[in-house]
């Protein structure tokens, strides 16, 4: 305990001295490492260039969310889970407003049920571009960072006009909407859904027909649909694997009954798959936000709740398709003005454990694109 | 126009004692240094100054063909395999058996030989002919494919090619070795 | 499925639903059976979750939850077991290779063991942490103020 | 004294390099000017890079430092000779010290055999491809020990990945640039490894290698295009400096002034591996259509193009400069614009004085080929993904060796039978693509 090497457990602080001698080299890779995407923090035994094996080590932006909620009444709580999957703030508000609503057992009204998936989905847009973004910069091809993030810009500024929020928007509220949308809401969603049809083009011209695009990630990283399944995987790394699996359709929450959307599903289960997926997953989301726009009811766009919210006695799961996987709330109430306990089921949690096995036996190159092509973010991971 | 004369070289005996001493002082430290890769580095000196030793000679092919063999193919190799073994425990180690003193007799000996015999020939003998006079500079390149290829005076042309199939069976060897192990 | 398990296991099994969500209330001695059963037999093939609430007042403190889902049956079920302080709980590692980390991060939040487990450790904690934060005794200010003086070199982690 | 100055006018009559013809003092300048020269390339390039790679990502690059960033290199070169210059605890100190000055050694020495015209390079040595090849080949020694030196994890894995990837490309570009030099025997002449005598030889047999034998100089041209990426280890062959997995691969430890040193080497370097491209198949310092359209009409007409490349640029800095904001705050960025352009234009104006053109022609057209070189090198930055090391490897190995080989065969087969590929195989060509053409 009060020894700092604690800290490291393969030890590296002194490293071997004769690790040249042997086939194995341990390598240190994070938590500041330009490619693990925060402070993932990746040990790698290595065989020459191969990977043997690696461990995880997580929690260096461990703040205790869960322990926060027990001490916030609900509505307090509703702003820190925008703080964990950061780059998908919206999709974590919609499941926990839902969660708490169904706790509640409230509905939000329909106008607030549209805004809400428009926003979501736009917000999945975003994720993905992000993350286009960043693992193209991983393996090497920097320009798609820049067209995704010129055109993340133009959803950000619709949030920002919406709630005054770019990033951690804290967008809906447990009930329904505290804003109504803004004049022009609906025709700039419109705008943006034709000026970004043409842009996801423009990163496919880039990237999906490329030789060396190709090379990377074919047959990298490659997971079966039944290993995704027993590790937990969710999200676009599930259905790349061939699993026809999206909580939007399975169990569908919000209104996404309503919209005609498809699930994209890929058959190798590698990283080229889990891209392809996720560029039509952001052309289906265009396709359920021109629906939404389309039929925004009028109405309401708060249900009744009651001032000091105090749900009654119980427990209740509740999970939504977030960009990264299945996010999911599992929360707690004694009845007091404050949640006893809250679980957040985390995507990229979960998703992170399957690292080890898509890596094992690819070389250190793949690791990064592994690392990338599962999408993680650390504020989830750790919470 | 001889380009010898039209171009005289500058300095020569100032040159050919400076790279010797290079060359020297680069050889002792390669079997002085205790880590490895400080000696290959003195053997790249050593190679180096070499290469500069056969421009002074007229020989720019054999000196660009030592720069490109010896000190970037092979000592990059050598580098290469030095690193992927243990430095730290060959440093500590002792150097080969205490056989220094046998070593150095052995080197006197040879040397004394050597000088022996060249004070010894050159007397009445010449036993380095002058150069032939058409290999220097602008043909070098050409006589010395001449003298390898040539139908007519090509006459190594055998042991350059058997010389090349050597290194072919030791590459098959190092490949056989290498597989036997994976 | 439900009368099923009540033929097996009697008393020990106790099938409930709340706000239109299916649980079981299952004795302690009953987890490891019952999972394996909902696995092989009944096709919960994907772990979604596994997490603990405490209660301090109650004489077994820890409700452990496991979230269960089916993709044959698109069904998703919850698992509650009681378990006292200090006891330990099968681990369905070898039943779903993700509750590795999931397990880890209970231990790690409550101090709960789980046997069989490969890996028992710490995960979001630093390795010698004292406490287990998620527990309701521990204070939301309350940290390990030694470990993080000798580790990080300052008074307070505030 | 006045034997000094009839030794330095007496080589103006000379049509020789100053090494050929034996003259120190010119030599001493022409060292002087190609380093410099060099130098300003570098720094050059650094800005242009920056900009033209920023512009292809929707975004401006640097803007602050100077109309533009003009003065963004010069900021970031001062910048790096102030900085702490560290030297790691556990590292191996001389060979750390040694190692940068040898990468540069390796990347400058290359240019004394550089042609930047009939008479404009340092000197012209027999050997001169081969030398060039032979000392780009050292750049590796200094990155493997620099790598091995900074006794760190990183720095190693980069190293290695370097060297062996270095190694495996020499092969192929070897292989590309014998097929060159096989192409030289046909002059009258007589086959050469002297960069001016590439040159010349192009000249006299009135085709770029390029062409050559279409489309086998084509096919060499290209191995040494991809071979010379690899060999400079820049995108998509960046595995060495890889910063998504090694952070900045065999200099992750180095800092300040020595880094600065892999910097400039690394640029020099990938002007000299254009250099050895241009100079083979691309005629040198030759201007476009020295036989096609000669004459002294059209002799006069090529000649005022370098001046009018500068009275371009020079407008451009104009209308950057009309076009800046009209506020006291950009004032000084405004004047030194403008004046930055009058310097071009007055370039441009003193180019097309006539004894100036005459001799500055060959360098500008050698300097504008390898410039277009350095834009191919900032435009696979800016679209390739990196290449994983195997797949490098198999690339090198699998695919450009083997190429090269039969490409070797195949020129000497046809060198040696060239009146039949002219008769037979060229016109079977251009039939094949007038009726293709006609098809379609």
């Amino acid at each position: 305990m009060t020894d700092p090497k604690t800290l490291s457990p393969l030890d590296l602080d002194t490293p071997d001295k004769t690790f040249l001698d042997s086939n194995e080299l341990v390598i240190n890779m994070g938590p500041q490492h330009p490619a693990t995407h925060g402070v993932l923090r990746v040990i790698l035994r290595l065989d020459g260039e191969k990977v043997l094996g690696l461990e995880c080590v997580i929690g260096y932006l461990h703040r205790g969310v869960e322990k926060i909620a027990e001490n916030r009444t609900y509505t307090m709580f509703n702003p820190y889970v925008d703080r964990m999957d950061y780059v998908a703030a919206v999709s974590n508000g919609l499941g926990y407003c839902e969660a708490v609503e169904k706790l509640l057992s409230v509905e939000a009204p329909p106008r607030a049920q549209y805004i809400r998936v428009i926003l979501t989905e736009l917000n999945r847009i975003a994720s993905h571009q992000l993350w286009l973004g960043t693992h193209a910069l991983d393996i090497g091809a920097i320009t798609p960072l820049f067209y995704t993030f010129r055109d993340r810009e133009e959803i950000l500024k619709i949030f920002e006009k919406y709630c005054g929020a770019r990033l951690t928007t804290h967008a809906f509220r447990i009930g329904g909407l505290q804003y109504e949308a803004y004049e022009g809401f609906e025709k700039e969603v419109r705008n943006f859904v034709n000026f970004v049809k043409p842009k996801i083009d423009e990163y496919e011209e880039l990237l999906t027909t490329n030789r060396i695009w190709l090379e990377r990630t074919k047959g990298v990283g490659v997971i079966s649909g039944k290993d995704c399944i027993a590790l937990g995987v969710t999200g676009p790394v599930l259905r790349a694997s061939g699993v026809k699996w999206d909580i939007r359709k399975a169990l569908p929450y919000a209104n996404y009954k309503n919209f005609d959307f498809e699930i994209p599903t890929g058959e190798n289960g590698d990283t080229y798959d889990r891209y392809l997926v996720r560029m039509v997953e952001m052309r289906q989301s265009l396709r359920i936000i021109e629906q939404a726009v389309e039929a925004i009811p009028e109405g309401p766009i708060m249900a009744k709740v009651p001032k000091v919210m105090k749900p009654p006695v119980g427990e209740i799961y509740h999970s939504i398709e977030a960009p990264k996987g299945e996010l999911g709330y599992f929360i707690v109430s004694d009845g007091s003005t404050q949640p006893y306990r809250i679980r957040v089921r985390p995507p990229s949690f979960v998703n992170l454990q399957a690292l080890d096995m898509m890596c094992r036996g690819q070389l250190v190159a793949d690791v990064i694109a592994v690392i990338g092509t599962l999408d993680i973010v650390l504020g989830e991971v750790d919470r | 126009m001889n380009p010898v004369t039209a171009n005289p070289p500058v300095a020569t005996p100032f040159f050919f004692y400076l790279l010797a001493t290079v060359m020297i002082v680069g050889g002792i430290l390669v079997i002085t240094r205790k880590n490895a890769v400080h000696s290959a580095m003195a053997l790249i000196t050593t190679l180096l100054a070499q290469a500069a030793l056969y421009l002074m000679l007229y020989a720019p092919f054999v000196a660009g063909v030592q720069i490109i063999l010896y000190a970037g193919g092979i000592m990059v190799l050598f580098l290469f395999v030095i690193m992927l073994i243990s430095i730290e425990r060959a440093a500590k180690e002792r150097q080969f058996n205490r056989q220094w003193l046998v070593g150095i007799a052995a080197a006197t000996g040879l040397g004394g030989l050597l000088i022996a015999v060249y004070t010894t020939t050159t007397k009445g003998a010449v036993l380095f002919p002058q150069g032939n006079v058409s290999y220097v500079e602008s043909q070098n390149t050409q006589a010395i494919a001449a003298l390898l290829f040539d139908r007519m005076t090509g006459t190594y042309m055998f042991a350059f090619e058997i010389a090349s199939l050597l290194l072919l069976v030791a590459i098959i060897g190092a490949v056989v070795m290498a597989k036997k192990r994976i | 499925m439900v009368a099923k398990l009540k033929r097996c296991y009697g008393s020990g099994v106790n099938a409930l639903t709340h706000l239109g969500q299916n649980y079981l209330e299952i004795d302690h001695s009953l987890i490891a059976e019952i999972l394996r059963l909902l696995r092989d037999e009944e096709q919960f093939d994907y772990c979604v979750d596994v997490t603990a609430v405490h209660y301090p007042k109650r004489e077994k403190q820890f409700d452990v939850v496991w979230v269960l889902y089916s993709f044959a049956r698109n069904e998703r079920i919850r698992v509650k077991a009681q378990i006292a302080d200090g006891a330990s709980v099968p681990s369905s590692v070898p039943l779903w290779a993700t509750c590795n980390w999931l397990e880890r991060e209970v231990y790690d939040m409550f101090g709960i063991k789980f046997d069989g487990h490969p890996d028992m450790k710490r995960i979001l904690l630093p390795d010698g942490w004292k406490g287990h934060p998620l527990r309701k005794d521990y204070g939301i200010l309350q940290q390990d103020n030694e470990w993080v003086q000798i580790n990080l070199g300052i008074e307070s982690g505030q | 004294m006045h034997d000094l100055v009839q030794y330095i006018l007496s080589y103006l009559d000379s049509d020789k390099t100053p090494g050929a013809a034996g003259n120190i003092f010119w030599a001493v300048v022409y060292v002087l000017l190609v380093f410099v020269g060099l130098s300003i390339a570098v720094i050059a390039m650094n800005w242009l890079e920056r900009k033209i790679l920023a512009h292809m990502q929707v975004r401006l690059g640097p803007m602050r430092v100077g109309p533009h960033g003009l003065l963004q290199p010069i900021a970031d070169a001062l910048k790096l000779l102030l900085k702490e210059d560290i030297i790691p605890d556990g590292a191996d100190k001389i060979v750390f010290w040694v190692a940068p000055f040898i990468v540069v050694l390796a990347a400058f020495t290359v240019f004394v055999v550089v042609p930047f015209g009939p008479t404009h390079a340092i000197t012209d040595m027999n050997i001169g491809i081969l030398f060039m090849l032979g000392v780009s080949s050292l750049a590796v020694l200094g990155i493997v020990t620099a790598g091995w030196a900074s006794n760190s994890h990183y720095p190693l894995i980069g190293a290695l990945r370097s060297s062996a990837q270095m190694v495996s490309y020499e092969v192929a570009m070897g292989l590309a640039v014998v097929s060159a030099v096989m192409m030289t025997s046909l002059s009258e002449q007589g086959g050469t490894l002297s960069m001016i005598g590439i040159v010349q030889a192009q000249q006299q047999q009135e085709v770029w290698f390029l062409f050559k034998f279409f489309p086998l100089g084509v096919i060499a041209f290209g191995i040494f295009a991809i071979a010379m990426v690899a060999e400079t280890n820049r995108a998509p062959f960046d595995l060495p400096e890889a910063e998504s997995e090694l952070t900045a691969g065999f200099h992750t430890e180095y800092s300040g002034f020595r880094w600065s040193l892999f910097f400039l080497a690394e640029y020099s370097a990938m002007i000299a591996v254009s250099s050895i491209a241009v100079t083979l198949w691309l005629g040198g310092w030759l201007r476009p259509f020295p036989n096609a359209l000669s004459g002294s009409t059209w002799d006069l007409a090529f000649s005022l193009i370098p001046g009018l490349t500068f009275l371009f640029f020079a407008a451009i800095c104009f209308y950057n400069t009309a076009r800046m904001p009209k506020h006291p705050l950009f004032k000084i960025q405004t004047i030194g614009l403008a004046g930055f352009g009058a310097v071009l234009g007055l370039v441009g104006l003193l180019l097309f004085v006539p004894a100036v053109r005459v001799r500055v022609n060959d360098i500008f057209w050698f300097s504008a080929k390898v410039a277009g070189f350095m834009y191919l090198y900032i435009w696979y930055r800016g679209t390739f993904p990196r290449y994983r090391f195997d797949q490098l490897m198999k690339v090198g190995w699998k695919v450009l060796l083997p190429t090269g080989l039969a490409l070797l065969v195949c020129t000497a087969v046809v060198g040696m039978r060239s009146e039949v590929w002219a008769n037979v195989v060229v016109p079977m060509w251009f039939g094949l693509m007038d009726l293709l053409r006609r098809i379609f």
